[in-house]
C-alpha cells in the first residue's frame, strides 16, 4: 500500500512533466498543424542556460527566469527564420522541417558546449524529503505537481479571460473568422511560439531538477514522450494533451511497478505498443474528434 | 512518339530502364575512376537507394511517412544474418539459439528470402492498424514501431546477441548484387506505383474523398504498398549485413531513419525523387566530411567542430523544404521529366515562331 | 432502371438539412435539383453519394436496397459525382486523373477507357496537363469526364457552371445532354443559373429548409408560387 | 554591395588552393619516419563525449614520445582522427579511408560493437585494431587473426571484482541497475550477478533503464522498498547522476556499487548518494611521483586544466602500449606489431602496469589491476581505497 | 470617383479565384447612415464582394477606400480595426466557446473596461447574449446564434456593418426576428452593406439596393425602383427562354 502510493506520486510528477511538454506540443498543432520535434531543443537550451548561470554564481531565481526567458527567445526564433515561411505548407513538409531543426541544434549545442555532460549545480533544496508515515516524499514532487497545477490553472484562465487567449483558441478553431475580429495574424503565431516556448522552458526546469546533466540529445526523450502524450490524447486539444501526460505517466510507472523484472527492459516497448493499440481503436487519439469526410464537400 | 502513350506497364518498363541506366552510369564513373573509398561510399549509396525506393513505396504513394522502416531493414538484415552465418562462430555467440538456426549455413539468396519473408509477415499483420492513421499520428505510431522492433532486438541475447553485434556474417554483397536488387527493385516499385492499386492509392494522397468517389479504397490500397515496401526494405537489410559483416540493432534506428526519410522528403514524391534525393543526401554528406577531414591535418581546426556537418546538412534540409516543399523532382518520374521538358521545348519553340512572324 | 429515395432524413449537430425527402430518379432523365441557399441540395447529393450516412431513410436501385452505403461503394454502384467545390487530383495530369476512375470502375485498358471519356469531353491536347494548372472551365470538364469513365449508371453534378460565362455553360450544357443521350444514364444536376436548368431538365425538384416544395416540368414548376416565394422571400 | 560575384568566386578559388596546397602539405608530411595512427573517433555522436578525453590523452602521450624523437628516439608519432559518428557503416568506411591514407595502427570509437565492422577491416589489411575504450572481453576474439586488441580489462573482470569486493564486506543481497541500450551497462552487471552467486550472494531485484532516461523514480523506490543490501549499478553519467539523486531524494542508505564510466568529474552532480559509494575504476596509483600524477601534470601543462575525465589516461596508455609494441617489434609492419603487442609485459601506463602477455581474460584483452575508490565530495576527488584484480572471473562469451 | 460622405466606395473590384472570375469590374459606394441592400441569385458574387472588401477574399484589381482611407492592400485585421465589422454566411461562431466568449473576441480591440460597457448596452439590444451568456456557442439555435454573431460584430461599434445572407437556414419566424433586428439597427443609425437572397424583405428595409448577376452589376437604385418582375428575370432567368 505504502509503496503504491509512493508510486503514485512517482507517476503524478512524471505526468506532470509530460503534460507541460505534452501542452507545449499541442499548443503549436492546434494553431499550426505544425507538429514541433524540435520543442525538446528548447528545453535543452533552457538546460545549458540554468547550467551557464547557475555555473557562473546566479541566484537559483535568475537563473529560473533566464533559462525560461531563454527558450522563449529559442521559439521565437526559430518561429520567425524557420516557419513563418512555411505557413501555408503541408503538414508533412512542416514536420520533416521541424525534424531537420531539431538535428540542426542538437548538432550546433554539440558545438558550443561540446558533448560531455554539463552538471547543472541544483540548489540544495532541491534534494530536500520529508516522510510520512514511513513513506519518504520530495518536495521537488510536489512542486512539480502543485506548479504544473498552477501552471495548467493559469493557462486556463489566460485562454478563458485574456482577448489574446480567446484568440489562440479560437484560431485552432477557425482561422479566418478570428482574423476577421481584427486579431493580427502574425500576432497570433508569435503568442503561440511563446506560450509554447515558455511551456518547454518550465518543464526543462523540471526535467533538469531530477536529471541534473545536460548533453546537447537531452530533449529528445522528454521530446518524445510529449509527442507520444498528444497522440494518444488525440492531437490538437489541449486538454487531451494533459490528460495524455498523465496516461503516459501512469502506463509507464504502473508497467515498471507492476510487471516482473522479466518484463523491465522492454518497457519503452511496451508503453509504445499500448499507444499503438490506443490508435488502433481511436486514430484520433482517445479523445480526438472522429475522422469524418470533410464538412465542406 | 509520344513516350507517355500505350499500355501503362510499358511506360513503367521504359521508365524504369531509364532510371537504371542513369544509376549505372553513376556506378561506371565510380568504378572506373573513384578511390576505394569511393566504391565503398557507391555501395552503400546503392543499398540506401533499394531503401529509400521501398520507404518511398509506401510514404510517396500513400503520402503518409513512415518513421519505422528501418524495423523492417532490420527484420530482413538479422534474418539473413542469422541463416548464413558460420555456424562455429554461431556455436560460441548464440550457442543457445535454436539448432535451425544455429547449424545453418544457407546461400545468400534463400537466406535473404527468408529475412524478406520474416518482414512481410510481421508486415501484413501488423499493417491494419498503420493503414488508418495519417499525420502526426502515423509518425508516432512508426516511430513506436521502431522503438518496440529495437527493444526486442537489444534484448533478444539468446537469439541475435541483443545489443552487442552479431559478427562472422559472409560478405556476400558485390557491386552485381546491389545493381541486380537494384534494378529488381525499382521494376517491381514502379510497376506498383504505376498500378491500379498506386495511381489510386497517390490520386487518394491528393484528394481522398474525389479519389474514393472514383472508387478507390485506400485503405487496401496503403495495405498492399505498406507490406510490399516493407519487402523491399528487408532485402536492403539483408545487403547492408552481408556488406558489413557484423550488425547491431543501434545501426536500425533513429539516425538511419532521419537518413532515409530525408532522402524521400528531400527527392520529391517519386521513384525517381527517392534515387535523386539519395543521390543528393549521399554526396553532400560525403562533401561536407571529406572537407571536415581534409582540413583537419593542417593549422585549420574544422575538424574541432565536430557537429558542424550535421548542422549544415540538417540546416540544408530545411532549405529545401522552404524553397522547394514538393521535393527534387516532385511527383515526377524521369521519363514524365523528359517528355515535359521536351514539351516544354516545342512549346517555346512554337512562341519563338510566333514572335518571329510577328 | 430507377434510383429512389426514401424519407430521406439528414441532422447535423441539430440542424435538420434534409427533412424527409422521396425522390424517384429514372435513367435516361435529367432532373435538375434547385432551391436556395441551405435548402439542402448538396446534402442530398452528398448523402446519396455517400459522403454523408443520413440519420433516417433509404434508397433502392434495381433489387438493390441500402441505407448506408460508403463513398466509393456508391461509385462502385454506378453513383458518379462532381463536387460544388471543385475536387481534382491537384499533381496530377488530366489523363491520371480521369484514369484513376477507368482503373478502378471499368475493366479492361485503363489508358483507353480514359481517353474514351477525355474524347467525349473534347480533352483533346491537354491530355498531359497538370489538372490544377488548367483553367476554371477545363476544371469542371475534366471532374466530369472522371466521373463518367467507368460504370454509370447516375451521375450527380453540383454546380457545374458556377464561375463559367454563357459560352462555356452553354458547353457543359451540351456535353451533359450528349452524356445521357450516349450513356443513357440518369443525370441529377444542381444549378444556380436557372437558365440552365430551365433549358436542359426533363423534369425539376425544388428543396426548401430540406423539404421538396415543387416538382414538375420545368415550367410547372416555374409559374408554382411557392417557389417563387421560396426564391424572393414572403 | 560589398563584395562583387568576381571577387568572391576568387576568394573562394583562393581558399580553395591553400586547402589543397595545405592537403599536399600534409601528404608529404607522411614520411617514412612516422608512425600514424589512424583512429576512427566518434567526434559528433553519443561516444564522443568519451573519445573527447581519450583524444586528449593520447596527444599527451604522442607529445610526451615525440619530444624525445620519436617512438626508439627516431619515429615521430601521428594520430589522423576521423568522425565516423558511431555509425558501424561509416566506421568501416572511415577505416579503409585511414588505410588508404597510410595509418599503420587503427583505433576505433569506445565500444566494441559499434567499432567491429572497422575492426574487421582493418584486420583485412592485416594492421592491429584496438578499441579506444570499449570493455567488451568478447570484442577481439570477433576480429580474425588475433588483431583485435582492447584498451582495458574489460567487463567482465570488472564486475568480478566488484563482486568479490562486495562478498568480502559481507553483503549478501544485491539489487542491480543495467540497460540492454549498450553491451557495456549490462554485461559487467551482469558479471557481478554471476560472481556475486558464486560467492553465495543473492540477487534480489534487477531494474532496466534506457540510456537518456530522465526519471529514475520507480526504480529507485523499489530499491529503497527491497531487502538489498548493497546496490550494483552499471550506469554512467549522465544517467548515473540523475539514478543517484533519485535515490537521494528517496533516502536511500543502502551502499552503492559504481563502474568506471562514472571516473569523471561530472559524476559529483550526483551529491550526497557518493558518500554511500564505491567505485571500480582503473588507475590505482595517483599518488604524488607516479605515473598517473607525471600524466596529469604533463596534462595541466598542455591543456592548462585538469584531466576532465579517467578517459584521459587511458587515451595516454593506448599509446604508450602502441608505441611500446612497434619499439618492440622493431618494424612497423602490421603483423610484426600485432605479436609484439600481444607479447607487451609491465609496461607503464597511467592507470598502472599494462600487461597483454599470456592474458588470462582473453587474447589481445590487457591485464591492468582495478582500484576502488571512494568520493571526496568537498573536493570532487577520488580517494583510492585499495587495488587489485578478480581471482575469478566469467569466461568470455 | 469617391462623393463627399461616402463611408465606402469601391470602384472597379474584380475578385478571381484562380482562373475563376466571382466579381467583376464593380462600383459601389454606401454613404453614411445608408442601408444597402446587395441582391442576387446563387453565385452571382455577393459573399465574394463582402470577403473582397475586408481582405479575405483576393482582389485581383480595383480600388476600395473606407472612411477616407485607402484600404485595398490593407490585411484583414488592418481593415476591421479601420471600423469596418462583417458577419460571415453561416454565422462562423466559434462554436466551442462560450456566448461571451465570442462576444469578447468580437471586441478584440478593446480594453475590458470598454467591452463591458458597450456590451451592456448591447444586451439590451439582444437579450439572448445575457441570458445564455455561458453556453457553449455551438448549442444555440440558428437564429440565436445569428443575433450572438451580429452583436459580436457591432461590440466594436463599427462604421460599417456588413451582413452576409442573415437569414440564411432560419426558420420564417426566426427571419423575421432578425428582420426586426436590421431594422432596429438602421434606426439606430448604422450604416449596414446586407447581403440576402430574401429579396422583398431586404428591398422592404433598405434605401438603396445593387443587383448583382454572374459578378456583374445587373442594376442599381432605390429600393423602391427595384420591382418583383426584374427581380425574378434576375434570379429564375426570362420566361421567353424555358
Amino acid at each position: 500500500m505504502q509503496l503504491a502510493l509512493q508510486q503514485f506520486i512517482n507517476a503524478l510528477s512524471l505526468g506532470s512533466i509530460y503534460a507541460l511538454v505534452a501542452l507545449g506540443v499541442a499548443i503549436l498543432f492546434s494553431i499550426l498543424r505544425l507538429a514541433n520535434f524540435a520543442h525538446g531543443e528548447l528545453m535543452t537550451t533552457a538546460g545549458f542556460t540554468l547550467y551557464m548561470t547557475l555555473a557562473s554564481g546566479w541566484n537559483w531565481v535568475l537563473a529560473v527566469i533566464a533559462a525560461i526567458a531563454a527558450s522563449v527567445v529559442a521559439a521565437l526564433i526559430l518561429e520567425r527564420v524557420a516557419y513563418r515561411r512555411l505557413r501555408n505548407a503541408q503538414p508533412l513538409t512542416l514536420l520533416m522541417t521541424s525534424f531537420a531543426v531539431s538535428v540542426a541544434l542538437q548538432s550546433i549545442f554539440l558545438l558550443t558546449f561540446g558533448a560531455r555532460p554539463k552538471g547543472i549545480e541544483l540548489p540544495a533544496f532541491v534534494d530536500a524529503s520529508f516522510r510520512i508515515g514511513g513513506m519518504r516524499v520530495q518536495w521537488l514532487d510536489i512542486a512539480i505537481i502543485l506548479i504544473t497545477a498552477a501552471i495548467v490553472f493559469g493557462l486556463t484562465l489566460f485562454l478563458r479571460k485574456t482577448v489574446i487567449g480567446l484568440a489562440l483558441r479560437s484560431a485552432a478553431d477557425d482561422f479566418q473568422t478570428t482574423r476577421l475580429m481584427g486579431v493580427k495574424a502574425n500576432a497570433l503565431f508569435v503568442g503561440a511560439f511563446v506560450l509554447s516556448g515558455m511551456l518547454a522552458g518550465i518543464a526543462a526546469l523540471f526535467y533538469f531538477a531530477t536529471v541534473p546533466n545536460v548533453v546537447p540529445s537531452s530533449g529528445f526523450e522528454p521530446m518524445l514522450k510529449g509527442f507520444i502524450a498528444c497522440v494518444i490524447g488525440g492531437l490538437g486539444s489541449l486538454p487531451a494533451a494533459i490528460v495524455g501526460g498523465f496516461l503516459l505517466a501512469f502506463l509507464e510507472v504502473g508497467s515498471d511497478a507492476l510487471l516482473s523484472d522479466n518484463f523491465s527492459p522492454y518497457l519503452d516497448a511496451i508503453v509504445f505498443l499500448i499507444a499503438i493499440v490506443i490508435l488502433r481503436w481511436r486514430p484520433g487519439g482517445i479523445f480526438g474528434v472522429r475522422l469524418t469526410a470533410e464538412q465542406r464537400v | 512518339m509520344n513516350m507517355l502513350a500505350g499500355k501503362w506497364w510499358k511506360q513503367s518498363l521504359v521508365g524504369s530502364a531509364l532510371l537504371l541506366a542513369i544509376v549505372l552510369v553513376i556506378v561506371a564513373i565510380v568504378a572506373l575512376a573513384g578511390s576505394t573509398t569511393d566504391m565503398r561510399i557507391l555501395m552503400v549509396f546503392l543499398i540506401n537507394v533499394i531503401a529509400a525506393i521501398s520507404l518511398q513505396t509506401y510514404a510517396g504513394n500513400s503520402g503518409n511517412i513512415s518513421f519505422g522502416h528501418v524495423g523492417f531493414m532490420a527484420f530482413g538484415a538479422y534474418g539473413s544474418a542469422l541463416f548464413t552465418a558460420d555456424p562455429a562462430i554461431k556455436a560460441i555467440g548464440i550457442p543457445n539459439a535454436p539448432a535451425f538456426i544455429r547449424e545453418a549455413a544457407i546461400g545468400f539468396l534463400p537466406a535473404m528470402l527468408i529475412g524478406t519473408a520474416v518482414a512481410v509477415v510481421v508486415a501484413a499483420a501488423i499493417g491494419r492498424v498503420f493503414v488508418r492513421l495519417s499525420g502526426a499520428a502515423a509518425a508516432v505510431a512508426t516511430l513506436g514501431f521502431m522503438v518496440i522492433i529495437y527493444t526486442l532486438l537489444s534484448n533478444a541475447e539468446e537469439l541475435t546477441r541483443g545489443s552487442k553485434a552479431f559478427s562472422g556474417i559472409p560478405e556476400y554483397t558485390t557491386l552485381g548484387w546491389c545493381v541486380a536488387l537494384l534494378a529488381l527493385t525499382i521494376v517491381v516499385a514502379r510497376l506498383l506505383r504505376d498500378s491500379n492499386t498506386g495511381l489510386g492509392l497517390r490520386a487518394c494522397a491528393d484528394d481522398p474523398i474525389a479519389g474514393q468517389a472514383a472508387g478507390v479504397d485506400i485503405l487496401n490500397s496503403r495495405y498492399v504498398m505498406w507490406v510490399a515496401s516493407a519487402a523491399g526494405a528487408a532485402i536492403a537489410g539483408a545487403l547492408y549485413a552481408h556488406y558489413i559483416g557484423a550488425i547491431l540493432p543501434k545501426a536500425f534506428h533513429f539516425e538511419l531513419t532521419f537518413v532515409l526519410v530525408t532522402m524521400v522528403i528531400v527527392g520529391g514524391r517519386s521513384i525517381t525523387g527517392a534515387v535523386a534525393g539519395a543521390a543528393l543526401i549521399t554526396i553532400l554528406a560525403e562533401v561536407l566530411r571529406r572537407l571536415e577531414n581534409g582540413f583537419s591535418i593542417g593549422s585549420i581546426n574544422l575538424s574541432e567542430a565536430p557537429g558542424l556537418t550535421t548542422a549544415v546538412l540538417a540546416l540544408l534540409i530545411v532549405a529545401t523544404l522552404t524553397i522547394r516543399p514538393q521535393g527534387l523532382v516532385s511527383r515526377w518520374e524521369v521519363e514524365e521529366l523528359l517528355h515535359r521538358w521536351q514539351f516544354r521545348q516545342k512549346e517555346h519553340a512554337s512562341v519563338r515562331a510566333e514572335e518571329n512572324h510577328v | 432502371m430507377h434510383l429512389q429515395a426514401n424519407d430521406v432524413v439528414m441532422k447535423f449537430k441539430g440542424v435538420t438539412a434534409l427533412d424527409g425527402v422521396d425522390m424517384e430518379l429514372r435513367k435516361g432523365e435529367i432532373v435538375g435539383l434547385i432551391g436556395p441557399n441551405g435548402s439542402g441540395k448538396t446534402t442530398f447529393l452528398n448523402v446519396l453519394s455517400g459522403v454523408f450516412t443520413p440519420t433516417n431513410g433509404n434508397f433502392r436501385m434495381g433489387d438493390r436496397q441500402w441505407s448506408k452505403v460508403s463513398l466509393r461503394e456508391a461509385a462502385r454502384l454506378g453513383i458518379r459525382r462532381t463536387f460544388q467545390n471543385i475536387r481534382l487530383f491537384p499533381s496530377f495530369t488530366v489523363m491520371e486523373t480521369v484514369e484513376v476512375a477507368s482503373a478502378w470502375l471499368d475493366k479492361g485498358d485503363r489508358r483507353e477507357n480514359a481517353q474514351i471519356a477525355l474524347d467525349a469531353l473534347n480533352f483533346g491536347q491537354y491530355r498531359d496537363r497538370i489538372a490544377s494548372e488548367l483553367s476554371y472551365g477545363m476544371q469542371r470538364r475534366l471532374e466530369i469526364a472522371r466521373a463518367i469513365a467507368g460504370r454509370l449508371e447516375f451521375l450527380l453534378v453540383d454546380e457545374p457552371t458556377a464561375g463559367l460565362n454563357h459560352g462555356e455553360s452553354q458547353d457543359i450544357v451540351e456535353v451533359l445532354q450528349r452524356i445521357r443521350g450516349q450513356r443513357g444514364c440518369g443525370i441529377v444536376l444542381i444549378d444556380h443559373d436557372l437558365n440552365v436548368i430551365m433549358n436542359v431538365c426533363d423534369r425539376v425538384i425544388v428543396l426548401a429548409e430540406g423539404k421538396i416544395i415543387s416538382s414538375g416540368t420545368p415550367q410547372q414548376v416555374r409559374s408554382d408560387p411557392k417557389v417563387i416565394a421560396a426564391y424572393l422571400g414572403s | 554591395m560589398k563584395y562583387s560575384t568576381a571577387s568572391i568566386i576568387k576568394r573562394a578559388g583562393i581558399g580553395l588552393a591553400a586547402a589543397t596546397a595545405m592537403m599536399a602539405w600534409s601528404l608529404a608530411a607522411h614520411a617514412e619516419d612516422t608512425y600514424k595512427i589512424g583512429w576512427a573517433s566518434d567526434k559528433s555522436n553519443y561516444l564522443s563525449f568519451v573519445d573527447e578525453p581519450l583524444a586528449k590523452g593520447m596527444e599527451v602521450a604522442i607529445d610526451e614520445i615525440n619530444a624525445k624523437g620519436g617512438i626508439g628516439g627516431k619515429m615521430k608519432i601521428e594520430l589522423d582522427r576521423r568522425d565516423m559518428k558511431s555509425d558501424p557503416m561509416l566506421g568501416a568506411t572511415v577505416v579503409q579511408e585511414l588505410i588508404a591514407a597510410g595509418a599503420k595502427f587503427i583505433v576505433t570509437t569506445c565500444d566494441t560493437d559499434v567499432s567491429l565492422p572497422g575492426a574487421q577491416m582493418a584486420a583485412k589489411a592485416s594492421l592491429p585494431v584496438m578499441s579506444s575504450c570499449g570493455a567488451d572481453a568478447a570484442g577481439p576474439s570477433q576480429v580474425p587473426d588475433g588483431f583485435g586488441f582492447l584498451n582495458v580489462p574489460g567487463s567482465l573482470t570488472q564486475g568480478a571484482f566488484l563482486a568479490e569486493y562486495a562478498a568480502a564486506k559481507g553483503y549478501k543481497k544485491a539489487f542491480t541497475l543495467k540497460s540492454k541500450s549498450e553491451g557495456y551497462t549490462h554485461t559487467l552487471a551482469n558479471a557481478f550477478e554471476e560472481r556475486f552467486k558464486e560467492l553465495g550472494g543473492e540477487i534480489v531485484g534487477q531494474a532496466f533503464y534506457t540510456l537518456g532516461d530522465s526519471s529514475y523514480r520507480v526504480t529507485a523506490t523499489k530499491m529503497v522498498d527491497s531487502d538489498a543490501d548493497v546496490i550494483m549499478s552499471n550506469a554512467f553519467p549522465s544517467d548515473s547522476t540523475a539514478f543517484l539523486k533519485d535515490m537521494e531524494r528517496l533516502g536511500n542508505t543502502k551502499p552503492l556499487l559504481l563502474v568506471d564510466g562514472n571516473d569523471t568529474p561530472v559524476i559529483f552532480d550526483a551529491g550526497k548518494q557518493l558518500a554511500l559509494s564505491v567505485m571500480a575504476t582503473y588507475g590505482g596509483d595517483r599518488s604524488p611521483g607516479s605515473t598517473f600524477s607525471k600524466f596529469e601534470e604533463e596534462y595541466r601543462a598542455k591543456f592548462g586544466a585538469d584531466p576532465d575525465s579517467l578517459q584521459t589516461a587511458l587515451g595516454y596508455d593506448l599509446v604508450i602500449a602502441v608505441a611500446a609494441a612497434v619499439e618492440a617489434a622493431g618494424s612497423t609492419d602490421g603483423p610484426a606489431v600485432r605479436d609484439a603487442l600481444h607479447n607487451l609485459d609491465n609496461v607503464h601506463g597511467a592507470t598502472g602496469l599494462i600487461t597483454y602477455k599470456d592474458s588470462p581474460i582473453g587474447k589481445g584483452i590487457p591485464k591492468k589491476d582495478y582500484a576502488l575508490v571512494k568520493f571526496d565530495l568537498d573536493n570532487k576527488k577520488f580517494i583510492t581505497l585499495s587495488t587489485g584484480f578478480p581471482e575469478k572471473f566469467p569466461p568470455v562469451k | 470617383m469617391a462623393t463627399q460622405g461616402a463611408i465606402l466606395s469601391i470602384a472597379g473590384l474584380s475578385v478571381s479565384y484562380g482562373t475563376v472570375h466571382a466579381v467583376r469590374q464593380l462600383d459601389m459606394e454606401i454613404s453614411e447612415g445608408e442601408t444597402v441592400v446587395l441582391l442576387g441569385a446563387n453565385g452571382a458574387g455577393k459573399s465574394s464582394t463582402l470577403n473582397a472588401i475586408v481582405g479575405l477574399a483576393p482582389r485581383s484589381g480595383g480600388r476600395l477606400v473606407f472612411a477616407g482611407e485607402d484600404i485595398t492592400r490593407k490585411p484583414t485585421e488592418a481593415i476591421i480595426r479601420s471600423g469596418l465589422a462583417l458577419v460571415p454566411e453561416g454565422r462562423r461562431l466559434f462554436s466551442n466557446m462560450t456566448v461571451r466568449e465570442n462576444l469578447r473576441l468580437g471586441a478584440a480591440a478593446l480594453s475590458t473596461v470598454e467591452f463591458d460597457r458597450e456590451r451592456q448596452a448591447l444586451e439590451d439590444m439582444f437579450p439572448i447574449t445575457r441570458r445564455r451568456a455561458h453556453e457553449q456557442a455551438g448549442l444555440l439555435s440558428g437564429g440565436e446564434q445569428q443575433q450572438v454573431a451580429i452583436a459580436r460584430a457591432l461590440l466594436a461599434r463599427p462604421k460599417l456593418l456588413l451582413l452576409d445572407e442573415p437569414s440564411l437556414g432560419l426558420a420564417p419566424i426566426i427571419v423575421n426576428t432578425i428582420f426586426e433586428i436590421i431594422a432596429e439597427l438602421k434606426r439606430r443609425k448604422v450604416t449596414i452593406l446586407l447581403v440576402e437572397q430574401n429579396a422583398e424583405r431586404a428591398l422592404s428595409i433598405a434605401d438603396r439596393a445593387y443587383v448583382l448577376a454572374q459578378g456583374r452589376l445587373e442594376l442599381s437604385g432605390a429600393a423602391g425602383s427595384i420591382n418583383a418582375t426584374t427581380l425574378e428575370k434576375a434570379y429564375l432567368g426570362e420566361r421567353e427562354h424555358a
